[in-house]
C-alpha cells in the first residue's frame, strides 16, 4: 500500500519537475550562435552539405568516437555475458518463400547499407544507419536459412580493423593538421562531390562498417546461433 | 494540418505506451514498444531531423524490438511465464 | 629551648598522660561493672595487667611484622600525643606541637592504626583481618563528621594551628566552641563515640562475635605495649578534644577535670546502649552526624557565626 | 611531453586490437596491456610533475582543429592531473591485482577493463557537457559487464540493480544536458557560468547536479551500489568505489562553479547526512566487504561535504583538505579491498585468520589506521583542517555530524582491528598464502601512503625530525626485532637518554622541566622493570618508545597542531600497547573509542581556540590566549577523558587491567598526567581571561566524586589490578580537583600530587608485575602470606601504602596537608570534606591490597616461590628512595613548585628553614620526619627488651580454640572482603556510568540496524529511492 | 508550436518509463519501461530544437548555401539524439544479457526473487 501510495508521490514529483519546463517553453524562432556558427563552418569550411553529418564526425568527433566505443563495449560485454554456454536453437525452419526471396533481398539490403553510409556527408543518414541497415541484411540471413554459419574471425577482424582505422586517421589529422580528428587530411574537393568534405565519408564509412559488424555479432551472440 | 498529424500520433504513441506497461503477454508489449518507436521516427521527420528518422526508424523499432525478442526466446524456452 | 630539654619535658608529659589513660581505663571497667550490679576490679587494675602480660616468660610471634604492628601501635599512640600542645602556656606539656598543626595531629591518628593493621594482619587469624575490616570501614564513616567538624572550627577560628585554636577559646567558658558553635561540637562528640570503640559501635573488638578482634594473636610482652598505648593514645585523643571544643586547660588539673567529663560522656554511652550491626553503624554515622557537620559549617561559614 | 590525447588514442587503439592480438597468444595481449596502463600512468606523473614544480600553466587540447565552443576541448591542469595520477594508478594495481583472473578470463575483460580505465581519463579531462555523458556512458557500461567477471547469482542481481539505478540516473544526466543547451546554448563548461542559470533554467541545472550527485551514491538513494560491493571480485570492486567515484566526484567538482549557494548547501548537507548515516549503519555490519563498502559510501558523501563547505577557504588548505581525503580514501580502501579479496573470509570475525601472515596483518593496521584519519596519514591533516574550516564557517551541526561519524567509523574499523588481532582462530583453517600478484598491489599503497604521509609532514607543514621521531622509533625497533629483549632494552634506555638531551635545551620553562621530569625520566625507570622480559617480545619496545617520545614531543609542541598530532601518536602508541594483553581485545577497543572521542573533542576545542602569537612552547604561548567558554569546556573534558574523570573513567580500569603487566605502571603513572597537563594548559589560560561562566567550579566537583567513587570502587575489586585502577582514577581526581582551586596553594598541591602519584603508583604497578610474574595471578583471594617470600616486594608495598594514604613520615602527608589548606582556604569545604572522607576510604582499599596478597596464610602453590626478579627491585626502590628523600626534605620538592605556582599567582606559602607555612596552618616535614623516627625507636626498644626468648611458629598455628585451622584457603581473610560496606552504601555501589555507556551504544547500534533497514534487496524499490531522493531535493531546494 | 506538442508527448513517454520501472516485477517489462524512457528522452531532445517552420539542415536545392542560416532547425540536438539512440540499444543489449543469464541461473523473472543481498 505505501510502496503505491510512494510510487503516487515520485510520480507527481516528477511532473512537477518537468512542469515548468512544458508551461513557458516558447519554440525559438531562430538558431542560436553556435548553431549559426556550425551551419556556416560546415557549408564554408567543411564544404559538407549534410550539417548534422559535420557536427557528428567533426566538430563533436569526440563523441563519436566515444560512441563506437560503448557499441564496441556493449558487443564485447555481451559476448563476455553470453558466449559461455552453446545453446543449441531450435531454429523453425523458414518457409521456402523466405528462402529464395532473402538471396535477392539480403544483397539488395547489403547495397542500400553501403550507399547510406557512404553518402553520410551527402544524403540524411550516416555510418551508424548504413551499419544497422548491414546488420538487419545479416539478421535477415540469419533467419531465413538455419545452416548459414556466419565466419566469426572476419567479423572481428572487420571490426577491428575499422576501429583502428578510426583511430588511425584520427591521429593522422592531430600530426599532419592540428586538430584530433581533423577532416582537413583529405582535399575539400567540390561541395556536394562524392569525393569532397575531406576525410568524412572515410571516417563515416569505417564507422558504417564498425556498427554493422558490431550490431551483427550482438544479433548472433543474442540469438544464439548454433 | 501538421499539428493534427503531431496530436493524432502522440494520442496513438501513449495509448501504444499505456498498452505496453499494462498487456499481460511480454511479446505484446514488445510489440508495442516497438510501434511506439515507428511513430516516433515519424515524428522525427515532422521535425525536421532525417538523420535521426532514419536512426530510429532502424534502431528503435528494429533491432531493439529483435533483441527484447531474442531475450524473450531465451528466456521461455524454459516455461512460458511472463 | 635545647632539644635536651624539650625531650625530658616530653618524657615527664607522656609518664603523666599514661598513667592519667590507665586510672581512667581502670574506672571505666569500674563504671561498667556497677551498672551491671556488681563490684568490678580495682581501679589500678590496668597497671597490674601491664606488669603481668611484661612479666611473661614465654612469647609466640608470627615474623617480623608481627612484632612491628605493636611497636607501630605505641609509637602512634606516642606521636599524636606528642603532637598536641596538652596546657595551653606552659612549657613542659606543649610537647613537639611546633612540628605541625591539627591535620597532622588527625592523620597521626592513622599511622598507629595502619600498624596494628598490619601487625595483626601478620598473626594470620581470621579474626583479625575480620576486625580490621570493621575498624577500618567504621573509621572512614566517623572520619567525615569529625573531618566536618574540624573544617567548621578551622573557618571559625581561621586557623589550623591547635595553640591559636586554644587561645582563641579562651576567657570564660562561653567562647568555647561548644557554645560558638555546638553542631560541630554535636558532630564531634559522635565521632568521638566511635574513636573509642565503646558499646553502640564497638564492632571492632566485639567481644562475643569476634573476641578482641585485631589483637587476638598478640600475646605477652606485645600485649603489654597495646596496653600502654591503649591508655596513652585515649589521654591524646581527650586532650585534642579538649583543646579543639572546650577551650584547652591552663593548668594540669583544669585538663584532668575536662578531659574526665569527655571520657564519661563516651562511658556512659557505651554502657546503655547495645551494640550495632556493622553496617547499622556506618549508615548511622553517614546519617546524623554528617548532617550535623555540614549545618555547621554551613552556619559558621555562611550564616556568619561569631568567629 | 607527451599529449594527454594520447592516453585516449592508446588505449582506443588497443582496446580495438586486443581480441585479434589475442589470436597471437594470451601473453602478447597482456604486455599490451599492461603496457598502456603503465603508459598512462606515465604521461600523467610526468604532466603533475611539470605543473607542480614548473609551474606550466594549464594545457587545453582542442579536437578536431577547431577552437573551444565549435569543437570538444579537454584540459589538464593541477587538479585533474592529481586526480589521475591516482585514478590510473589504482587502475594499474588493480589489474596487477586481478593478474591470475585475466589469464584465465576470456580476452573481453580486459578490453572492457582497459576501456573502462579510458573512460575515467575522458570522464575527468573533458570540458565539454555531452562529452561527459558519453564517457559517463562508457564508464557505466564497462562497469557493468565487468561485474559478471566472476559469474554467480549474486553478481548478477547486484550487476542488474547497479545498472537500472545507473540507467536512470544517466537520463537524468542526458536530460540536464540537453536542457542545460536549450537554456544557455552552449554545451562547454568554459562558456557557461552561474549567471546565466536563472528561473526556469535552473531546474536544467537541478537535473545534471543531481544526476551526478545519484551517481556518487547518496545516503537513501545507493542500495543498489552496497550489493555490488558485496558481492562482485576485490579487484573490480576496488576501481569501482575508488577509481569511478574519483572520477564521478572530479565530474561534481567541476559542474560545481555553476550551481548557485543554496544548491551547494543542500549537497553539502546531503554529504554529510550520508557520511553519519553509512558509518552509523557500518556499526551494525558483520560482513567484510558490505563494511568496506558502507565506509566507502560515507568517505564519498564526506568528499562532497567537503568540496562544498571548504568553497572559501585559501586554496593551498582547500587542496590538502579535498586532497588528503580523496588520496586517503583511495589508497586505504583499495588497500581493503585487496585484502578482503585475498582473505576471502565473509565475515568480520572470520579475519583473524589473517594473523599468521605477519606483512599482510601490518599493511591491514596501517589501512586501517589510515582510513580512521589518525596521523600521520594525509586523513588526519585533512580533518584537522577541515573542522578548523568549519569552525571558522560556525558550521556547527556540520561539524558535530562529521565527528559523530567519525567516531562511528573508528568504532567499527577498530572493533575489527582489535578482532583480527586478538580473537582466537583456532576452529578457522589457516588462509592459503596468497600469490605475489595479488600481495604486491597492497604493498605498494601501504608504501606510497607512508611516502605521502611524511611529504605532507614534512612540505606542508614543516615539521622537523623531531615530530617524526615516535614513527622512526617504531620502524626501528621493527627491523631491529630479531635482538634479544634486553639488548632491545638497554638500546632503549639509551635513546631515552638521548632524546632527553636533545629536548633539554628546546625546555624553557621550569614547568616544562618538572613535567619533562615526569614524562622522561619517569618512563626511563619504569623502563627498566621491562628489561625482564625473556626471547624477543617482538614489537614491544617500538611501540613504547614511540609513546615516551610522543610525550616529550607535548611538552616542546610549539602550535596546537603539533600538540594534537604528538597527542594522537600517544593514543596510537598506548592503544597498540595495550592491544599486546592477553584478553585484550574489548579493554583496547574500549580505551581507543574514549580516547578518540576525546581527541575529537580536544580537535573542535583548538578548532575555536585563537592561534598562540608567540612561537615559544603551547604551556607558555596559552597565556597569552584568550580561550573562548565553547573552547574551554570542550578541551576540559576532551582532556578529562583521557585523566579518567567520572563518567568516563570505564576504560581505564579495563585498560589497566588487561594491559601486560610492566605496560600498565607506564599508563597509570605517565600516561594518565598527559590528560592533567592538557587540563593545566587550558587552567593557565583561565587564569588570566576568565569567562563569565566559572567552569572550573563544576570541574572540581567532578575531579573531587572521581577521587570517591574511585576509592569505593577500588575497595570492592578482587583484581590487584583493577584496584590500583581505581586507585589511580581517584589520586587523578584529587589532582583534577586541586588543580580547578585556580589558586597558588591549589597548583602547587597538584603539582606536588602529580609528582608523587607517579613515583608510589608505578611502584606498586611494578610490585603488582612482580608478583604476577612469580604467582601468574592477579585475582588476591588467591595469594595469600607472601611476606615471608617476597620480602623486598612487601616493603615497597608498605612504603607505598603510607605514602598513597598519606599517613605523616611520608611524602603524602604533605600532598594531603596541601590540598586541605588548599581547599579550606579557597572556600571549596563540602569538597573538602568529601576529599577527607575520599581518603579514609582510600585506607580500605589499601589495606586490602597488602593484606590478601602479603599477610594472612600462604597457599600451598605458592610455597616454593621466589623473590620477584631484580629488574622488578631495582625501579620499585629507586621511586622508594625518591619517596624517602622527598618526605625528609620535602622544600626539595615544594621550592620549585612554588617557584612554577608563582608565575601564575602570588605565593601563598612562605618557607622558613625546614617549615612551610600557609595562612591557615604549618607544616615541618624533616621534624615530623624525626619525632616519628625518635617516637618509633622508644617502642622498638621496649620490644626488644620484652621479645628476648620468643619463639617463632608457623603462621598455621594460631589461637583456635585449640582445634587446628582446616586449611589456609579458608582461614585466609580476603574474598570480598568488605561486603557489609557494600551493603551499608546499597544503591550507591551499582555501577550507573558502566550502564550509562551501554545504553548509548546499544542505541547507536539500533539506530544503525533501523536505518539499516531502508537497503531491502529490492532493485525497484532502490530506483524508487532514487526519483524519491531525487523529488525531495527538488522540494528541499525550492528549484525556481 | 509543433515541439511543444511534441515536448510534452516526449515527458509524458518519460514518465509512462518510470511508472512501468517502478510498478512492473518482471525485469522485462522494466526494461521495456527503461526503454520508452529512453524513446521519450529522444523525442524530448530533438523537439527542443526544432524551429518554427525550418527544414533540415541539410544543403541542397531546397535549402541553397547562402541563407541556410534562416532556413536550417538546430543540428545540435539531432546530433546529440544520434549517439543517445545508439547508447540506448547497447544498455538495452547489456541489460538483457544480464537478465538472461539471470534466469538462467535462478529460473524466475520476478524482481522480488533477487533480494537474497540486503541490509
Amino acid at each position: 500500500m505505501i510502496r503505491n501510495m510512494a510510487v503516487l508521490l515520485a510520480v507527481i514529483g516528477l511532473v512537477a519537475m518537468f512542469l515548468p519546463m512544458v508551461t513557458d517553453f516558447q519554440e525559438r524562432e531562430n538558431l542560436n550562435e553556435l548553431a549559426a556558427d556550425y551551419v556556416e563552418g560546415s557549408i564554408n569550411d567543411l564544404n559538407t552539405p549534410n550539417v548534422v553529418t559535420s557536427v557528428i564526425v567533426t566538430y563533436r568527433g569526440l563523441d563519436t568516437l566515444g560512441e563506437v566505443t560503448v557499441l564496441f563495449l556493449a558487443t564485447v560485454g555481451v559476448g563476455l555475458l553470453l558466449k559461455g554456454r552453446k545453446e543449441d536453437m531450435i531454429r523453425i525452419s523458414s518457409s521456402e518463400l523466405l528462402g529464395t526471396t532473402s538471396s535477392v533481398l539480403v544483397a539488395m539490403i547489403m547495397i542500400l547499407g553501403i550507399y547510406i553510409f557512404t553518402h553520410g556527408h551527402l544524403t540524411p543518414g550516416g555510418g551508424f544507419q548504413g551499419g544497422v541497415v548491414i546488420a538487419s541484411g545479416f539478421l535477415l540471413m540469419l533467419l531465413s536459412n538455419v545452416n548459414v554459419k556466419m565466419n566469426h574471425s572476419i567479423m572481428h577482424f572487420v571490426e577491428s580493423f575499422s576501429g583502428v582505422a578510426y583511430v588511425g586517421i584520427g591521429v593522422a589529422g592531430l600530426v599532419l593538421a592540428i586538430g584530433f580528428l581533423n577532416p582537413g587530411i583529405l582535399p575539400l574537393g567540390r561541395f556536394g562531390e562524392l569525393f569532397s568534405a575531406g576525410a568524412i565519408p572515410v571516417i563515416y564509412s569505417l564507422i558504417g562498417l564498425k556498427v554493422g559488424s558490431e550490431l551483427t555479432s550482438i544479433l548472433v551472440t543474442m540469438g544464439g546461433e548454433k | 494540418m501538421i499539428p493534427v498529424i503531431i496530436i493524432g500520433l502522440g494520442v496513438i504513441m501513449l495509448a501504444a505506451a499505456i498498452a505496453a506497461v499494462y498487456f499481460k503477454s511480454l511479446l505484446a508489449s514488445i510489440i508495442s514498444a516497438g510501434v511506439i518507436s515507428l511513430l516516433a521516427s515519424v515524428i522525427y521527420l515532422i521535425l525536421g531531423s532525417p538523420d535521426v528518422a532514419m536512426t530510429e526508424a532502424s534502431i528503435g523499432s528494429g533491432l531493439t524490438t529483435v533483441i527484447f525478442l531474442f531475450a524473450l526466446h531465451r528466456v521461455r524456452k524454459g516455461k512460458s511465464d511472463d | 629551648m635545647s632539644l635536651a630539654t624539650q625531650i625530658f619535658y616530653a618524657v615527664i608529659s607522656v609518664t603523666v598522660a599514661t598513667a592519667y589513660g590507665l586510672t581512667l581505663g581502670g574506672i571505666t571497667r569500674k563504671i561498667y561493672a556497677r551498672v551491671h550490679g556488681r563490684f568490678g576490679p580495682p581501679v589500678w587494675q590496668p597497671f597490674l595487667d601491664i606488669i603481668q602480660t611484661s612479666g611473661r616468660r614465654v612469647s609466640v610471634s608470627h615474623g617480623n611484622m608481627f612484632l612491628l604492628g605493636p611497636v607501630f601501635r605505641l609509637a602512634g599512640g606516642l606521636g599524636t600525643y606528642l603532637f598536641i600542645p596538652v596546657i595551653y602556656g606552659s612549657a613542659v606539656f606543649s610537647n613537639f606541637s611546633m612540628a605541625g598543626d591539627l591535620l597532622l595531629v588527625m592523620y597521626f591518628v592513622f599511622f598507629g592504626q595502619l600498624g596494628m593493621a598490619l601487625g595483626a594482619g601478620q598473626g594470620g587469624h581470621p579474626y583479625s583481618p575480620i576486625g580490621i575490616a570493621r575498624g577500618l570501614a567504621q573509621m572512614s564513616t566517623f572520619e567525615l563528621p569529625f573531618a566536618l567538624a574540624v573544617i567548621a572550627v578551622a573557618i571559625q577560628y581561621n586557623s589550623l594551628n591547635i595553640t591559636s585554636i586554644v587561645a582563641a577559646q579562651q576567657g570564660g567558658f562561653m567562647n568555647w566552641t561548644l557554645f560558638t558553635n555546638p553542631l560541630a561540637v554535636v558532630a564531634a562528640m559522635i565521632s568521638l563515640l566511635g574513636m573509642n570503640m565503646h558499646s553502640p559501635f564497638s564492632i571492632v573488638l566485639a567481644p562475643q562475635e569476634i573476641p578482641i578482634g585485631p589483637p587476638i594473636e598478640m600475646n605477652s610482652g606485645f600485649l603489654s605495649i597495646l596496653q600502654t598505648n591503649r591508655g596513652l593514645f585515649a589521654a591524646a585523643k581527650l586532650v585534642l578534644f579538649m583543646n579543639l571544643f572546650f577551650g584547652g586547660a591552663t593548668n594540669l588539673l583544669e585538663m584532668v577535670a575536662k578531659t574526665f567529663f569527655i571520657y564519661m560522656f563516651s562511658v556512659f554511652v557505651g554502657a546503655a546502649y547495645p551494640r550495632f550491626r556493622p553496617e547499622q553503624s556506618f549508615r548511622f554515622f553517614l546519617k546524623w552526624p554528617t548532617i550535623a557537620g555540614i549545618l555547621s559549617i554551613i552556619y559558621i561559614a555562611y550564616l556568619g557565626g561569631t568567629s | 611531453m607527451v599529449s594527454p590525447i594520447y592516453i585516449l588514442i592508446l588505449s582506443l587503439a588497443v582496446g580495438f586490437l586486443l581480441s585479434i592480438l589475442d589470436k597471437g597468444g594470451r601473453r602478447l595481449s597482456l604486455t599490451a596491456f599492461y603496457g598502456v596502463l603503465t603508459f598512462n600512468v606515465a604521461v600523467v606523473a610526468d604532466w603533475l610533475y611539470r605543473f607542480v614544480f614548473h609551474h606550466v600553466p594549464n594545457l587545453v587540447i582542442n579536437t578536431a582543429g577547431f577552437k573551444a565552443p565549435i569543437s570538444i576541448n579537454l584540459e589538464l591542469g593541477v587538479t585533474e592531473a592529481f586526480v589521475l595520477l591516482f585514478a590510473n594508478l589504482t587502475g594499474l594495481l588493480a589489474a596487477v591485482y586481478l593478474f591470475r583472473k585475466f589469464k584465465e578470463s576470456q580476452v573481453s575483460s580486459l578490453i572492457l577493463y582497459l576501456l573502462l580505465i579510458m573512460g575515467v581519463n575522458g570522464l575527468v579531462m573533458t570540458r565539454d557537457l555531452f562529452n561527459m555523458f558519453v564517457f559517463l556512458e562508457i564508464l557505466s557500461i564497462s562497469t557493468f559487464a565487468l561485474t559478471a567477471l566472476t559469474r554467480n547469482l549474486k553478481t548478477l542481481s547486484s550487476g542488474f540493480k547497479y545498472m537500472i539505478a545507473g540507467g536512470v540516473a544517466s537520463t537524468f544526466f542526458l536530460l540536464g544536458v540537453v536542457f542545460v543547451y536549450y537554456f544557455t546554448g552552449s554545451l562547454n563548461l568554459g562558456f557557461l557560468d552561474a549567471g546565466q542559470f536563472t528561473g526556469v533554467s535552473l531546474i536544467a541545472l537541478f537535473m545534471l547536479s543531481v544526476a551526478v550527485f545519484i551517481e556518487l551514491k547518496p545516503f537513501p538513494a545507493n542500495g543498489w551500489v552496497l550489493d555490488v560491493y558485496q558481492s562482485v571480485d576485490s579487484g573490480i570492486v576496488s576501481v569501482i568505489a575508488v577509481v569511478n567515484s574519483a572520477a564521478v566526484g572530479f565530474v561534481f567538482y567541476k559542474i560545481m562553479p555553476l550551481m548557485p549557494q543554496n544548491f551547494l548547501t543542500v549537497f553539502g548537507i546531503a554529504g554529510v547526512v550520508t557520511f553519519f548515516f553509512s558509518n552509523m549503519m557500518g556499526l551494525k555490519q558483520e560482513n567484510a566487504k558490505r563494511l568496506l563498502g558502507y565506509s566507502s559510501v560515507g568517505q564519498m558523501g564526506l568528499l562532497m561535504a567537503v568540496l562544498v563547505f571548504t568553497a572559501n577557504a585559501p586554496t593551498n588548505i582547500r587542496y590538502l583538505i579535498i586532497g588528503g581525503l580523496f588520496f586517503n580514501h583511495l589508497f586505504s580502501k583499495a588497500g581493503l579491498f585487496w585484502l578482503a579479496g585475498i582473505v576471502k573470509q565473509e565475515k568480520t570475525r572470520d579475519w583473524t585468520v589473517l594473523r599468521n601472515n605477519k606483512l599482510l596483518l601490518v599493511l591491514f593496521g596501517l589501512f586501517i589506521f589510515a582510513l580512521s584519519g589518525l596521523p600521520p596519514f594525509p586523513g588526519f591533516w585533512a580533518k584537522w583542517e577541515f573542522v578548523k574550516v568549519l569552525v571558522d564557517a560556525k558550521m556547527f551541526f556540520v561539524l558535530t555530524s562529521v565527528l559523530v561519524g567519525s567516531l562511528f567509523e573508528l568504532i567499527f574499523l577498530f572493533r575489527w582491528f582489535t578482532i583480527t588481532v586478538k580473537e582466537d582462530n583456532s576452529e578457522l583453517e589457516p588462509m592459503a598464502s596468497p600469490h605475489g600478484s595479488m600481495v604486491l598491489p597492497a604493498s605498494v599503497f601501504g608504501l606510497l601512503g607512508s611516502v605521502a604521509a611524511f611529504a605532507v609532514m614534512k612540505y606542508f607543514y614543516g615539521f622537523g625530525w623531531l615530530q617524526v621521531l615516535p614513527i622512526g622509533a617504531v620502524l626501528f625497533f621493527y627491523l631491529t626485532d630479531f635482538l634479544p629483549a634486553k639488548v632491545k632494552g638497554f638500546l632503549s634506555l639509551g635513546a631515552i637518554a638521548g632524546y632527553g638531551y636533545c629536548i633539554y635545551p628546546l625546555i624553557e620553562s621550569n614547568i616544562q622541566l618538572f613535567f619533562g621530569a615526569i614524562f622522561i625520566v619517569g618512563s626511563a625507570v619504569n623502563l627498566i622493570s621491562t628489561l625482564n622480559r625473556k626471547n624477543q617480545s617482538r614489537g614491544f619496545y617500538g611501540f613504547l618508545l614511540m609513546m615516551i617520545f610522543s610525550f616529550g614531543n607535548l611538552l616542546i609542541a610549539t602550535s596546537y597542531l603539533e600538540f594534537f598530532l604528538s597527542w594522537e601518536f600517544m593514543t596510537i602508541a598506548s592503544f597498540l600497547l595495550i592491544l599486546r594483553g592477553r584478553k585484550a581485545q574489548k579493554a583496547s577497543l574500549m580505551y581507543m573509542i574514549f580516547s578518540t572521542a576525546g581527541a575529537y573533542l580536544l580537535m573542535a576545542g583548538f578548532g575555536f581556540a585563537p592561534a598562540p602569537a608567540s612561537a615559544s612552547a603551547l604551556i607558555l604561548a596559552i597565556e597569552s590566549v584568550n580561550l573562548p567558554l565553547i573552547s574551554i569546556i570542550v578541551l576540559a573534558i576532551g582532556f578529562m577523558i583521557k585523566s579518567g574523570s567520572l563518567g568516563v573513567h570505564i576504560w581505564l580500569p579495563e585498560a589497566h587491567a588487561e594491559a601486560e603487566s610492566d605496560v600498565s605502571s607506564f599508563i597509570s603513572a605517565i600516561l594518565l598526567k598527559a590528560g592533567v597537563f592538557g587540563l593545566m594548559m587550558v587552567a593557565i589560560s583561565y587564569v588570566s581571561h576568565a569567562p563569565s561562566f566559572d567552569v572550573f567550579y563544576w570541574i572540581g566537583w567532578i575531579g573531587v566524586l572521581t577521587a570517591l567513587a574511585g576509592a569505593f570502587m577500588a575497595s570492592f575489586q578482587e583484581d590487584a589490578k583493577r584496584l590500583l585502577a581505581y586507585s589511580s582514577m581517584s589520586q587523578v581526581g584529587y589532582i583534577v580537583a586541586a588543580l580547578a582551586l585556580i589558586t597558588h596553594l591549589g597548583w602547587v598541591s597538584a603539582l606536588y600530587l602529580v609528582f608523587n602519584h607517579m613515583m608510589f603508583k608505578s611502584a606498586l604497578f611494578i610490585a603488582v608485575a612482580g608478583i604476577y610474574y612469580r604467582t601468574h595471578t592477579r585475582t588476591m583471594y588467591k595469594m595469600g602470606g607472601l611476606i615471608s617470600k617476597m620480602p623486598w616486594t612487601f616493603m615497597t608495598v608498605l612504603m607505598c601504602i603510607i605514602a598513597v594514604s598519606g599517613v605523616p613520615p611520608l611524602s603524602g602527608f604533605g600532598g594531603k596537608w596541601l590540598t586541605y589548606t588548599a581547599f579550606i582556604t579557597k572556600g571549596w569545604y563540602l569538597q573538602a570534606g568529601v576529599l577527607f572522607f575520599a581518603s579514609g576510604v582510600s585506607f580500605l582499599y589499601l589495606y586490602r591490597l597488602i593484606h590478601t596478597i602479603f599477610l594472612g596464610q600462604l597457599k600451598y602453590e605458592h610455597q616454593e616461590v621466589r623473590e620477584a626478579p631484580v629488574w622488578f627491585i631495582i625501579p620499585q626502590f629507586i621511586f622508594l628512595g625518591a619517596i624517602m628523600a622527598i618526605s625528609m626534605f620535602p622544600s626539595l620538592i615544594i621550592k620549585p613548585l612554588n617557584v612554577i605556582a608563582m608565575r601564575y599567582f602570588d605565593s601563598s606559602i612562605q618557607i622558613e628553614g625546614l617549615t612551610i607555612i600557609s595562612d591557615l596552618g604549618y607544616w615541618n616535614g624533616n621534624l615530623i620526619m624525626y619525632v616519628t623516627m625518635g617516637v618509633f625507636a622508644v617502642p622498638f626498644i621496649l620490644l626488644l627488651l620484652v621479645k628476648g626468648k620468643t619463639q617463632k611458629v608457623k603462621q598455621f598455628n594460631i589461637v583456635y580454640s585449640a582445634e587446628r585451622p582446616e586449611s589456609p584457603q579458608t582461614t585466609h581473610v580476603a574474598h570480598n572482603m568488605y561486603a557489609h560496606y557494600r551493603k551499608a552504601l546499597g544503591s550507591w555501589t551499582v555501577p550507573r556510568v558502566e550502564a550509562f555507556w551501554s545504553g548509548v551504544s546499544e542505541w547507536a547500534h539500533a539506530f544503525g540496524g533501523f536505518f539499516r533497514r531502508v537497503y531491502t534487496g529490492n532493485g525497484q524499490t532502490y530506483v524508487l529511492y532514487i526519483i524519491m531522493y531525487i523529488v525531495v531535493i527538488y522540494a528541499v531546494m525550492g528549484v525556481q | 508550436m509543433i515541439s511543444s506538442y511534441t515536448l510534452i508527448l516526449g515527458i509524458a513517454l518519460l514518465i509512462i518509463g518510470f511508472y512501468a520501472m517502478l510498478t512492473r516485477k518482471n525485469l522485462i517489462k522494466m526494461v521495456i519501461g527503461f526503454s520508452i524512457a529512453d524513446t521519450g528522452t529522444h523525442i524530448i531532445i530533438v523537439s527542443l530544437g526544432y524551429l518554427r517552420g525550418k527544414t533540415a539542415p541539410i544543403i541542397d536545392q531546397a535549402v541553397s548555401a547562402v541563407n541556410a542560416v534562416q532556413k536550417v532547425v538546430d543540428p545540435i540536438p539531432s546530433a546529440l539524439v544520434l549517439t543517445a539512440i545508439v547508447i540506448g540499444l547497447a544498455v538495452t543489449a547489456v541489460m538483457l544479457s544480464f537478465i538472461v543469464e539471470m534466469y538462467r541461473k535462478n529460473k524466475s523473472l520476478s524482481i522480488d526473487d533477487y533480494q537474497e543481498l540486503k541490509w
